[in-house]
């Protein structure tokens, strides 16, 4: 029995891949022997030596492009971008070759590569290093969005992420990377790619979120059940493909569904979920849907971040209006 | 020229080297390298030339009367790619601008599947003969990073083998362009940069793409070799790819070639060059133009006569016209298509998608 | 009166800001001699000089980014990105950069920059070309997303665009380019950046759309129109800021709504609207939000591109199968 | 070394020369600049890197007892901005990356203003000073273009100004540096990009950047004068800039000069670099460090002595305490901050939301 951090978690599912495919390799800035700037990578180049564990240069736009050739020749890279704020030039790798490598050529040159980053706010971390961008990728068609919100699903979705033939970006909640520590044995066993988690069953409200404000969702799920309401709380996991099933047989059950992230209000991934339930799940919808975001700016420097976080105040207030609501 | 200071502190100092064996009539300038000694041994690289302008005529010729999408025409520019590839071998690498048909014919893609390409089909992509090159890549210079991902591949593998990737002048304008250099040559990978410098991006021309003499010039940033080669002389070109080839497979890095060479033609079939450049300029650069330039020079040497170009002609013409045939002859595929190659496993969401695509058209192809 | 193409309405904007702005300015790849590849920016060299329309390498980063620099100091740069293939390495400079240079300064820099770029599929363009990216601009705090579906709206809302002291995305349907002609006088006057536009009244259901979209709306309008249903219309043309309130406020007439895109499915624009209508206008609705839009694939190229476009016949099956709800 | 090839074709040659005044123990090593001919004169540029070096220490002191954010030191590097700064005029713009605060300090952005800043307050990046400075870019090399954008304006508007843009040795592997280049040489714009090569980009080292053996060179690629400095030696580093400048006035275009330096401590507070390198190596780099170097120098001209050296850093001291406790001081900014400078005007749905978070916190900072 050993209790591991996220990031642990992560390390131990780089490992474990690398242990048994020597096709995967890591690629990124610092990830050698600084073990990256969060340490996640920590020890995988004294273990896999310096060819599979691969220093880049300060180019994002490399770490995407140089692993669609590696994974087009067989390999499974793995790529660390550093913050959030420095993914936007692998968008274009992303969206314009490894997405549509295989349907552009009719299956016959594949992606395997995953773009692992961390991402989100709260812990006063310099500029351009809190953002939530996780819904930028949900649109983008043949890419798999996977965000873990424990160290046991980060450490089975990270193995599904990098066993799994296709691209994926893999998200990771970095206010969490230490916060939680949780029993993580190394199995092998992954968690499918396309399933909500169920972390917490209700029969009044939905809550569904993923990534860090789970922690704030099963917060204010527990202070709600002091008041008599009980939440069913919904990991999302795997943004894309959305496992609608899931949150739309919960909501069916509840009649109510707050949606709970950290990115901005507007076009964030809580608006594809709201989306479902007016499209199919409307006659089961007993209150609107609720969601309890970032707002609509930019995300503030540390002195201010606060005010832009969710908390599960504003969460727990939510659900109270949403089961006052008739 | 850098500022004024002292000479004699120098921290380093490139230069440049350019290659030509013919000249624009096709005269021999400089000796010929080996694999050039026997004049036979070019009429591959002239056929492929040959053929490469015929189809492109075809080709224009199906956009303009609507069975074929926008084409870029690769007129003018045939020995890049043939030069290219024909230094190439089976097991190396290709990853193509969009106007490398050339060299995707000698690798072995077949005419029909660039038409399909250009057709817009992806099945063009889907190359029965080398089936690890690269599609064309529209987003430009955007590949020039995979290239520097492939040839890590082979070095990783401990493989002899090459990527060759090839752009144009413009996609040197590219941060894509300069970090798959650079990444390339740190690693010290097997990768070959080619520039088809045709003088202009559409309508920009290359003294506005750069400041730089040369496109060549850019290795220096990232610390490789760089050259430049006649683009219109097919034998320099082969000759200079060779040798980075050479020297890409003994361990030895990267290497990149500009190859000097013109557009003649539009840039597409969307293109209309008459807006930004001049008959003058244009009849001037036909002059240089590679395949004359070759056939002259095999005319010198008794290996090629008229009835040889004829019979050379109407052979291409008729292999054009039957791969044209074939194309139009393609059955497109069903809508399922469009899913069916997204992921190796269809996801549960994107199912029902497929199944209300198929439904909602019936039997019907469109709705 | 002059009739005029939608794209002969973009020049006329471009003319009128520049004729009474010197400090607007034109940057794109081929704006200038070749008058862009569309025609978008044909004439303007001559009539304003290299110095203002001004061709780029093959550098959209430098596009966005020379932009930036140019706002800073007071300029009104207008740049043009050829095709929305191309545009994905602009999002850097614009998350990162344009959208947040007044709030990082608190107001000391500025950022009034347009980024012009055509959009969307069904003209048969090469791979690359005719992707409907909108959505991932519209989730990027601190930037305005407009998109004209009419000559008109394209003429009164560039100008708006280019005059706004802030940076907005602008992003032209060129299916619609040159497929209809509407009256068009150069009368100077703007259309506001935040409101939707209304383009025909209905009591029956509410078709929410924007760009080429409108069309194939339009006609299912009329197709519904004839069953006796009777749609209403609306352009949204200002995605961000939304005006939610002119859809909610129809819907709260009609109780029914379809949202009609051309972008794929998941975290299209259309999930903010029903989101919107899920949070907002759930007491409304007397049908499922609908949302007709193109799959969650990659574009097809040409030959399957009729497949995967929305068609009029959509939108109607969608809203007859709204009406039959109950 | 380029491919062989005949050495008489060769399309282009380039030098990066290296200027050096002082050698590493502060002794003349070539004839000063005029503004170095009086060692009088260079008692600011000594004093700003000292205070700088003081001002450092005070901000990790701060980081250490959860008082200041991560904060990335730029300690054996304050020659690199004190000497580009000090050869600007006012009405120049300064683009620098995160860890040129002394280059920053120089141009009147005040002490309390870097650690507003680096505590994550907005209005540290407001300053009252140098009004149109951009903001430290945090996002590796995206500020050179912005540099190329600010140069333009600077010629459209025919004004004799020049945009300085700063960046370190990492900053040179990213796509926007060198399209920030290219465009900068080709429309040839008054401006000057300097590298603070400080041989690390947190762990990885100079060499695996980029296989090119000067950064300078990368000028070649944009076809405009690159050249090295040693970044150590002020001195050297003003002079380069200077000239660079005067050419960027003149109407000839842009430079990039590479300085070369060392981080003598680590990346940020949040990076501990005794992971990847060997205190050997650090030590040896102290010999080279810029502040004795230069002090070295102004003691043997009989210009500084040591009751000047303490009474400067008693000074120094002072004034960072007292900016330490301005910033600390500094009341923080109410929530609606986080809206108002979004926009000029703030829109409708932003309006709701502002409304929305000044209601819910209530009288209070957190709810
Ligand atoms: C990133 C990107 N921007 C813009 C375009 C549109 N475009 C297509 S070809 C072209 C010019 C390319 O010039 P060059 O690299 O010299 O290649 P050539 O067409 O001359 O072969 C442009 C700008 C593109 N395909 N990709
Ligand atoms: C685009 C981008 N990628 C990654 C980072 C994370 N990061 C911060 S500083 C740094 C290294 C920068 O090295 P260099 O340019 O040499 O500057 P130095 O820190 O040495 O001053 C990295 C990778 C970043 N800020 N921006
Ligand atoms: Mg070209
Ligand atoms: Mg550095």
């Amino acid at each position: 029995m050993t209790e591991r951090t996220l990031v642990e978690a992560i390390t131990l599912a780089l490992a474990r891949t690398m242990d048994e495919n020597e096709k995967v390799l890591v690629v990124g800035e610092d990830v050698g022997i600084d073990g990256g700037v969060f340490r996640a990578t920590a020890g995988l180049i004294n273990r896999f030596g310096k060819d599979r564990v691969r220093d880049t240069p300060v180019s994002e736009t490399v770490i995407a492009g140089i692993s669609v050739g590696l994974a087009a020749q067989g390999f499974r890279p793995v790529g660390e971008v550093q913050f959030m704020g420095f993914i936007y030039p692998v968008i274009d790798q992303l969206l314009n070759h490894a997405s549509r490598l295989r349907t552009r050529t009719r299956g016959r040159i594949t992606c395997p590569m995953v773009i692992r980053a961390p991402y989100g706010g709260g812990i006063h971390a310099p500029e351009h290093h809190s953002e939530s961008m996780e819904a930028l990728f949900t649109h983008i068609p043949g890419l798999r969005v996977v965000i873990p919100s424990s160290p046991a699903r980060a450490y089975g979705l990270l193995l599904a992420a990098i066993r799994d033939p296709d691209p994926v970006v893999f998200l990771e909640p970095k206010r969490i990377y230490r916060s939680i520590k949780e029993e993580v044995e190394d199995t092998g066993n992954a968690i499918a790619l396309d399933k909500c988690q169920l972390l917490r069953a209700g029969r009044d409200i939905t809550l569904v979120s993923w990534g860090a404000m789970i922690v704030e969702t099963l917060q204010a799920a527990e202070t709600l059940s002091t008041e008599g309401i009980e939440a069913e709380v919904i990991d999302v996991a795997t943004l894309k493909p959305l496992d609608a099933a899931t949150i739309l047989n919960s909501v069916e059950k509840t009649g109510r569904c707050a949606v709970i992230h950290e990115a901005p209000y507007t076009s964030g991934f809580g608006a594809e979920i709201a989306a479902r339930l007016a499209e199919y799940g409307l006659t089961n919808l007993l209150a609107p849907v609720r969601r309890v975001t970032g707002y609509d700016v930019t995300m503030p420097l540390p002195k201010l971040e606060h005010y832009y976080m969710p908390t599960a105040a504003r969460v727990v207030a939510a659900a109270r209006e949403s089961m006052e609501f008739s | 020229m850098p500022p004024q200071n002292d000479p004699s502190n120098v921290a380093a100092a490139f230069s440049i080297p350019f290659t030509r064996y013919l000249a624009v009539d096709g005269s021999v300038e400089e000796e010929l390298p080996d694999f050039a000694h026997d004049p036979a041994a070019l009429i591959p690289l002239y056929r492929a030339m040959v053929l490469t302008r015929i189809f492109d005529e075809k080709a224009i010729a199906l956009q303009r009367t609507g069975r074929l999408g926008t084409f870029p025409s690769s007129l003018g520019q045939e020995a890049v790619g043939v030069g290219a590839a024909s230094a190439m071998l089976p097991e190396d690498v290709l990853l193509p601008s969009f106007r490398e048909q050339s060299a995707q014919f000698w690798r072995g893609v077949t005419m029909k599947e660039v038409f399909l390409y250009w057709g817009g089909d992806e099945r063009g992509s889907n190359f029965e003969g080398p089936r690890e090159d690269f599609p064309v890549s529209i987003p430009v210079a955007s590949h020039f990073p995979h290239a520097a991902g492939v040839a890590l591949a082979f070095k990783l593998r401990d493989e002899k083998r090459a990527a060759v990737c090839i752009g144009g002048d413009g996609a040197t304008s590219k941060g894509d362009f300069y970090e798959g250099l650079n990444i390339a040559a740190v690693w010290s990978v097997p990768a070959v940069f080619l520039i088809n410098d045709n003088q202009w991006a559409i309508s920009v021309p290359r003294q506005k793409q750069t400041a730089a003499q040369t496109l060549a010039q850019k290795a220096i940033a990232a610390g490789m070799p760089g050259e430049q080669v006649d683009g219109n002389d097919v034998i320099a070109v082969r000759d200079a790819v060779a040798r980075a080839l050479k020297r890409a497979r003994s361990g030895n890095g990267p290497t990149l070639i500009e190859a000097l060479t013109y557009r003649l033609t539009d840039h597409t079939t969307a293109d209309d060059a008459h807006r930004y450049r001049s008959d003058e300029e244009v009849s001037q650069r036909w002059k240089e133009e590679p395949v004359s330039r070759l056939r002259n020079y095999l005319v010198s040497q008794d290996a090629w006569n008229k009835k040889d170009e004829e019979q050379l002609l109407s052979v291409c013409k008729e292999e054009v016209e039957k791969s044209a045939d074939e194309y139009l002859a393609t059955e497109p595929e069903p809508v399922s298509e469009i899913f069916d190659y997204l992921f190796k496993e269809l996801p549960d969401d994107l199912r029902a998608q497929r199944e209300f695509a198929i439904a909602r058209i019936g039997g019907n192809e469109h709705d």
